[in-house]
């Protein structure tokens, strides 16, 4: 089903209506498990994932060091432990995609986007403060239409915030795309914000995370061939596009603790005003 | 007296000519000390067990047979460098060679140390320290104190600086007492007449550390450059096999691509 | 499993202090390649590449079989990455590694996903028989840098490859032996290689070519990039790692090209000296002058 | 393809908190040109340089910062839990999100919710995990195990009794793997670890009782240091008296009330005597006799504890309590009279209710 | 990929394993590298001697029964020669890379074969006891193998030595022998139908190859008569590969 690149240079639309620098809708929560340390849940689009985080623990006595093969943040595995291990396990439903492909424990995309995670996360997480423990992120994809290893970075990140560990900064994530496909080296072509999953299939694209509202990239992933000179562009948008979903998941969770101060279940703040005096 | 160096391979009969005893009747009391790479098969066989040269010693009544190799098995009284893994209610636990079982180290056995002054050292840390206790059945053991002296003799830990992989033998020709006339080593002299300030330690284990020394002006601190050079001047010299001339030549060589 | 020695803190130290003095261990530039040394086999499609002490071989292979259901008209291309003891002992037969699924999926994006070869023309009679070619990857020696010398391999092992060659008469279909005729290339479309950068510092700000196996050890993040010599990004990828400002990773991308444009000449050069070695004596015009008869 | 078209509308589906027209991108040059969408392409890229990074965007309604935030760059304060200073700055910066508090010149971060942070003196219940040669590892709800050493036990047969190799050796019989306790936190290590004891008679096994995990510390519903953790009550429809303990990491114990040694030596016994009767009881694992009535009133109890973690109410002393009171006055309305237990979902709403007086 | 050509070894060709060696003969390339002794896994740990694990890896393919088969009978053979007891708790690990093996231009080869290949022993056997000797693991003795094939010719039998893929299609039986530096029989594998007196006359020659006694009879000194019938003298070729080893390694002596 080829997608039909004229329609977007006449309407400057694109198949679900969206314009260049237009993301998805964005849904986010949470505490959605009240028994787990932290959760989230997040749609991107039809793009929907939810999250869980265990931790920091120590590792039980029966489980010893190295629990799953992947995943463990490359800095932070290892003999010494000086650091919490981040631990990543990614399951993605039958149900999540139309062709309903059963992925294996051993998949190795799975494998690829766990360590991907795991290793965004660890850079941004003070896993220093937390010696010989693990944070376990369990991640489960509901349904998929493009943009997921961004879902689930952004999923991820959200959970660890509501599981209270300290951290430098969100990770946020985003895709980017460009009009023209490798062959047409087409000077005209539009970068594209946020791929669903017909755009994924049919144009180059990567994913960018990025470290809270700097450019600096944390992920960077490029599955598609594309000329050199299109790099810039996409990069320039997806960046940009992070920090929008920065934004966004930051909204939450302040709306979430504005709530729960409402409630009266946290106690209010010092306010930075009544600081300025002494 | 026997400069003859013959090959020998595991399992070879070693003629009885060149076993020392037999060669020197008058000095039957002392027994016949054999080193590494043979093995004594009762009543009166001695067998190689590695490749290499036989080397017999008649006035010591001792042979062995000189091999190089790169997998380090522990020996008492070697020096050695480790790298602590992790550390215990009693002992440090420290690793002498990649994949091999740790080696114990007391949490006393440093100069001076008592239960409360004794070197705290995270896991990572560099010790230069010597085998007290090797054994096939056990965990070696070492010590980073003489205990006979109580002193430690330039052992210890080992702060900053830099370790290099070395093979077996050339760790050995650089730790003999005329390292320059018995084991043909000259580099690292030749790099302390070009100027270059710096100290090293080396360990049995196949691994040298070199340290920037702080120079006369009282510069503290590592030159990274020159723990460098020294480095790779050790490396080549033992990979390549190079003979003293062509140590001089690798030195000026590789000063001259720092300045 | 023993496990890997992790570098002492003094090791890790001064790697990253004689860095941030522009010094490498084995005293080369922040975006110098060890030697880069390829040697072919006797037989077609070896291929035995040396990074400094980092050596890979690898070895592709050709047989006939059945297509997938799912895609009848094209033939089968797999690329296997299994590190054995061999590597380092903390390796563990049949039980794959994160290091090793890494390489297989860069690998697989770089070189398969990529279309470097036409799977299309690897099919002989439509959604029955096809060529199934496979390169096994073998991993001799590891110092660092296992993908671009692994990569490099693939692309030049599938390069120098020749299958049979195949007849269809009368829809009987017929492979000849190597010794009734002369076996043929692949179908190559372009040829794809990676760089891969490692990121040291805080801010990951300083970047270096080609890493040994200590500074990779020592390294905060490593972004890969394959790239082939028109301009093309075959695969991007920075999984995770400390964040690099996006401006630096644009000025690697275009360092990478460059160095995949040597890459390039480097293996089309060593390609052509292997075929004249072979052909003493015209010995190969004569063969293939028998197969058109 | 999964794909459903959505009309094309604003990405943002919560309405900006910060007024700014280049932040909605729906809102930018909307009909131009593919030259003007892709205008950022030409030339130079800006990399979108940082806004106002170093303007603080601190709510004070709510008083709640997010990880990543600058909470001030006044050298004056210093940085406490819950912030970090980046590199080559002076600006505190969230690693949470929460809430700020400040003690004199510390500024930190209490998130909205975390693991428990052992602090010394919390009263903690726990389980025993693993046991070592001269300790025991007890989970706490922390972010590592806390440990018990054998030293810190009260040992049977006196309370001064200095511990001996047999001990050691028969150090299951004091607490072994699953077993429940309540201890004090005695020592904080470096690395965030906590060594706890139990030498008071207030502390030790717990049995007689269930057990109830409730989230750790900070909002969301769960227990409050307070100056109470520990209380007897009485209880209604004709059952003994209850313990509850609350422990301050968020596990909390209920149990029939069984009179301390303590109290029972005031009534009955000599000095003498305590020591026998410690040894027979503390580290006992075997359940006393417990009757319908107060198994029935337990049981309610877990289920007022619940239903406030549920309906996000803090839990202490005083909310158990009352809505304790308010359980029991629920049950009798019901149509099955005090046997009706149960306090979730719509009932456990109810209760919230008429707890908070909404 | 005639039984005449001379064996190729070098010693210390992979700079991160303890000792390897590389070997090619009548076709065969085989790389080998050494570990050890290491620590071993608990599973294999033995309280009295080390453990020797022998993996054999194809130059295509993932390795079956085949390869399994093969790594059993050299981990049996190698624990032989081996001083195991001097390493209690150890691991010793031989890791053997098959890098070309001679190509049957008669017949395009399927990449997994089922069927037992002795031919590939002899190359195997020797890369595994080279790379032994460079990395200084303590032996007995050392020990070379060779395959010999009983093969029909003009209605005759003849024994052929280190036999091509094509002579061992067309082979009656097929053996593999290895001896010890001493003489001692340490394997012998056979494979189809033979008589006994074949089997001696097998015996014989694989022991001519296997143990020239030219060499035992002058001790240290090297005889070098390499246009002997029958084959490649293997002791010698192992003395002279490991004398080049030994003088580069010592050359400050």
């Amino acid at each position: 089903m080829p997608l039909d690149t004229s329609t977007y240079s006449l309407g400057l639309l694109r198949v679900d209506g969206r314009r260049w620098n237009e993301l998805r809708r964005i849904h986010a929560q949470i505490r959605t498990q009240a028994a787990a340390d932290g959760s989230s849940y997040l749609e991107m689009g039809h793009t929907k994932v939810m999250c869980v985080v265990t931790g920091p623990t120590e590792p039980g006595p029966r489980r010893g060091g190295n629990v799953g093969s992947a995943g463990g943040a490359g800095a932070a595995s290892g003999g010494q432990h000086k650091d919490a291990e981040v631990l990543v396990n990614i399951v993605i439903a039958g149900f999540s995609s139309v062709d309903r492909k059963r992925r294996g424990k051993g998949d190795k995309r799975t494998l690829e986007m766990q360590s991907t995670v795991a290793n965004a996360l660890a850079a941004s997480l003070h896993i220093h403060l937390f010696p010989h423990s693990q944070i376990t992120i369990s991640l489960h994809v509901l349904s998929q239409d493009g943009s997921l290893l961004a879902a689930l970075i952004n999923a991820a990140t959200l959970a660890c915030v509501d599981a209270g560990i300290p951290m430098t900064d969100y990770v946020a994530a985003c895709t980017a795309g460009s009009t023209s496909t490798y062959a047409a080296n087409d000077e005209s072509a539009d970068p594209l914000l946020d791929l669903n999953h017909q755009e994924e299939q049919e144009l180059p694209g990567l994913t960018v995370a990025t470290l809270g509202e700097t450019d600096r990239v944390a992920v960077l992933v490029c599955e598609s061939r594309v000329q050199v000179s299109r790099l810039e562009g996409m990069l320039a948008v997806g960046v940009d596009g992070c920090k929008q979903v920065r934004e966004i998941l930051d909204r939450v969770v302040r709306e979430k603790g504005r709530k729960m101060i409402q409630e009266g279940t946290v106690e209010r703040g010092t306010g930075l005003n009544d600081m300025d005096v002494d | 007296m026997a400069t003859e160096r013959p090959l020998v391979l595991p399992g070879d009969v070693i003629p009885p000519s060149l076993i020392p005893t037999s060669a020197n009747p008058n000095k039957k009391q002392q027994p016949l000390r054999l080193g590494p790479g043979l093995r004594h098969i009762p009543p009166s066989d001695i067998v190689p067990t590695v490749a290499g040269q036989l080397i017999t010693v008649p006035h010591k009544n001792s042979m062995w047979v000189e091999y190089n190799s790169s997998r380090y098995t522990p020996t008492p009284s070697d020096l050695v460098i480790a790298t602590i893994s992790r550390s215990g209610p009693d002992f440090y636990y420290a690793s002498l060679s990649p994949y091999t079982a740790n080696a114990t180290l007391p949490h006393l056995s440093f100069e001076g140390a008592t239960k409360k002054t004794r070197p705290q050292l995270p896991p990572g840390s560099l010790v230069y320290a010597r085998v007290t206790l090797a054994n096939k059945h056990m965990d070696p053991e070492i010590e980073c104190v003489s205990s006979a002296t109580g002193k430690a003799d330039g052992l210890g830990p080992l702060k900053d600086g830099m370790v290099f992989d070395i093979s077996l033998g050339f760790a050995r020709r650089l730790l003999m007492a005329r390292s320059k006339e018995e084991g043909k080593v000259e580099v690292l002299e030749l790099l302390g007449e070009e100027g270059l300030a710096f100290e090293t330690a080396v360990g049995r284990n196949g691994k040298v550390w070199v340290s920037g020394a702080s120079d006369a002006k009282g510069n503290e601190g590592v030159n990274a450059k020159t723990v460098v050079v020294v480095g790779r001047a050790l490396q080549e010299t033992d990979t390549k096999r190079l003979g003293v001339e062509q140590q001089r030549k690798l030195v000026k060589k590789l000063v001259r691509e720092m300045r | 499993m023993p496990r890997e020695a992790e570098p002492s803190l003094n090791e890790r130290e001064f790697v990253l202090k004689a860095l941030q003095e522009n010094t490498r261990l084995d005293g080369r530039e922040l975006d110098q390649y060890r030697p880069l040394e390829l040697t072919f086999g006797d037989q077609y499609g070896v291929a035995d590449v040396t990074l400094g002490k980092t050596r890979v071989l690898a070895k592709a292979s050709a047989e006939v079989t059945v297509p997938y259901t799912d895609r009848p008209l094209d033939g089968i291309f797999n690329i296997a990455t299994e590190l054995s003891p061999m590597t380092s002992p903390a390796f563990e037969v049949n039980r794959p590694t994160e290091t090793e699924v890494l390489i297989s999926r860069l690998l697989e994006k770089t070189v398969r996903r990529s279309g470097a070869l036409d799977t299309e023309s690897l099919c002989l009679v439509a959604g029955q028989k096809c060529w199934s070619i496979r390169v096994d990857v073998h991993v001799l020696s590891h110092d660092g840098n296992l993908i671009d010398a692994a990569c490099f391999a693939v692309v030049a092992a599938l390069r120098h490859f020749r299958k049979p060659d195949t007849s269809m008469e009368g829809g009987v279909l017929t492979v000849y032996t190597p010794a009734e005729r002369e076996p043929v290339p692949l179908s190559w479309l372009h040829s794809p290689f990676c760089i891969t950068w490692s990121f040291f510092g805080e801010e990951g700000e300083i970047a270096l070519l080609d890493a040994t196996w200590l500074e990779e050890q020592v390294r905060v993040g490593s972004c890969t990039i394959s790239l082939n010599k028109h301009g093309e990004i075959c695969q991007i990828a920075k999984l995770g790692g400390t964040p690099v400002e996006a401006v630096a990773l644009l000025q690697c991308t275009n360092v990478a090209l460059s160095r995949a444009k040597d890459f390039s000449a480097f293996l089309d050069r060593k390609l052509a000296e292997d075929a004249k070695r072979r052909d003493k004596g015209g010995l190969l015009a004569e063969l293939s002058a028998e197969n058109d008869r | 393809m999964p794909i459903t078209i959505l009309p094309p509308k604003s990405s943002r589906p919560i309405p900006s908190r910060r007024a700014d027209p280049e932040d909605v991108p729906s809102d930018s040059d909307s009909d131009t040109s593919s030259q003007a969408g892709g205008a950022d392409l030409d030339g130079d890229i800006p990399m979108i340089t940082t806004a106002n990074k170093s303007s603080p965007k601190y709510d004070s309604n709510t008083g709640i910062v997010t990880p990543g935030e600058l909470i001030t760059s006044d050298p004056q304060w210093m940085r406490g839990h819950g912030t970090y200073i980046p590199l080559g700055t002076k600006d505190i910066t969230s690693s949470v999100a929460g809430t700020i508090t400040r003690t004199n010149k510390l500024i930190s971060v209490r998130p909205l919710r975390a693991r428990y942070t052992p602090e010394v003196g919390d009263l903690v219940v726990g389980r025993i995990v693993e046991v070592q040669a001269k300790r025991w590892r007890v989970d706490v709800g922390s972010t590592q195990l806390a440990s018990l050493p054998l030293s810190a036990i009260n040992l049977p047969g006196g309370i001064l009794r200095k511990r001996t190799e047999t001990d050691e050796l028969q150090i299951r019989t004091f607490f072994a793997e699953g077993d429940l306790l309540v201890a004090e936190v005695q020592q904080l290590f470096q690395d965030g670890g906590a060594s706890l004891h139990t030498r008071s008679l207030k502390y030790g096994k717990l049995r007689n009782g269930v057990f109830v995990a409730v989230t750790g510390m900070g909002g969301g519903g769960g227990v409050v240091r307070s100056r109470r953790q520990v209380w007897t009550m009485d209880a209604a429809n004709g059952a003994g008296q209850i313990d509850v303990v609350l422990g301050v990491n968020g596990y909390v114990w209920i149990s029939k009330h069984v009179e301390t040694p303590a109290e029972v030596e005031n009534k009955t016994m000599g000095i003498t005597n305590m020591e026998e009767n410690v040894s027979a009881t503390m580290y006992s694992s075997q359940n006393d006799p417990i009757d319908s009535d107060t198994m029935r009133e337990i049981v309610r109890l877990r289920g007022v504890v619940t239903a406030l973690v549920e309906n996000s109410l803090r839990v202490d002393e005083d909310m158990v309590v009352r809505g304790y009171q308010e359980a029991v006055e629920m049950a009798l309305l019901s149509s099955k009279g005090p046997e009706d237990v149960y306090l979730g979902g719509e009932r456990g709403q109810q209760l919230a209710a008429a707890l908070t007086g909404v | 990929m005639t039984a005449s050509t001379l064996p190729e070894a070098a010693l210390g060709v992979l700079p991160r394993a303890d000792g390897s060696a590389k070997y090619s003969h009548a076709g065969y390339t085989v790389t080998a590298s050494v570990n050890g002794p290491i620590e071993a896994q608990r599973r294999d740990e033995h309280p009295y001697e080390a453990h020797v694990d022998v993996i054999v890896r194809p130059a295509a393919g993932v390795g079956g029964t085949r390869e399994r088969h093969l790594e059993s009978i050299l981990q049996s053979s190698l624990t032989q020669i081996i001083l195991v007891k001097n390493f209690p708790r150890s691991l010793i690990q031989v890791v053997l890379q098959v890098e070309d093996t001679p190509e049957n231009d008669y017949v395009n080869t399927k990449l997994v074969q089922a069927s037992l290949n002795f031919a590939i022993m002899p190359a195997l056997f020797q890369t595994s006891v080279l790379a032994l000797l460079s990395a200084g693991v303590p032996m007995r003795a050392t020990a070379a193998a060779t395959a010999v094939a009983v093969v029909p010719e003009d209605g005759a039998k003849k024994i052929v030595v280190d036999p091509s893929p094509r002579q061992i299609e067309i082979a009656q039986s097929v053996h593999v022998l290895a001896f010890t530096s001493q003489e001692e029989l340490l394997l012998a594998e056979s494979e189809g139908d033979f008589t006994v007196k074949e089997w001696d006359d097998v015996y014989e020659t694989a022991q001519k190859i296997c143990c020239r006694p030219a060499s035992t009879k002058e001790g240290m000194e090297m005889v070098l008569d390499e246009e002997d019938a029958g084959g490649p003298d293997m002791r010698h070729f192992l003395r002279s590969t490991l004398e080049s080893k030994v003088t580069a390694d010592l050359h400050w002596k």
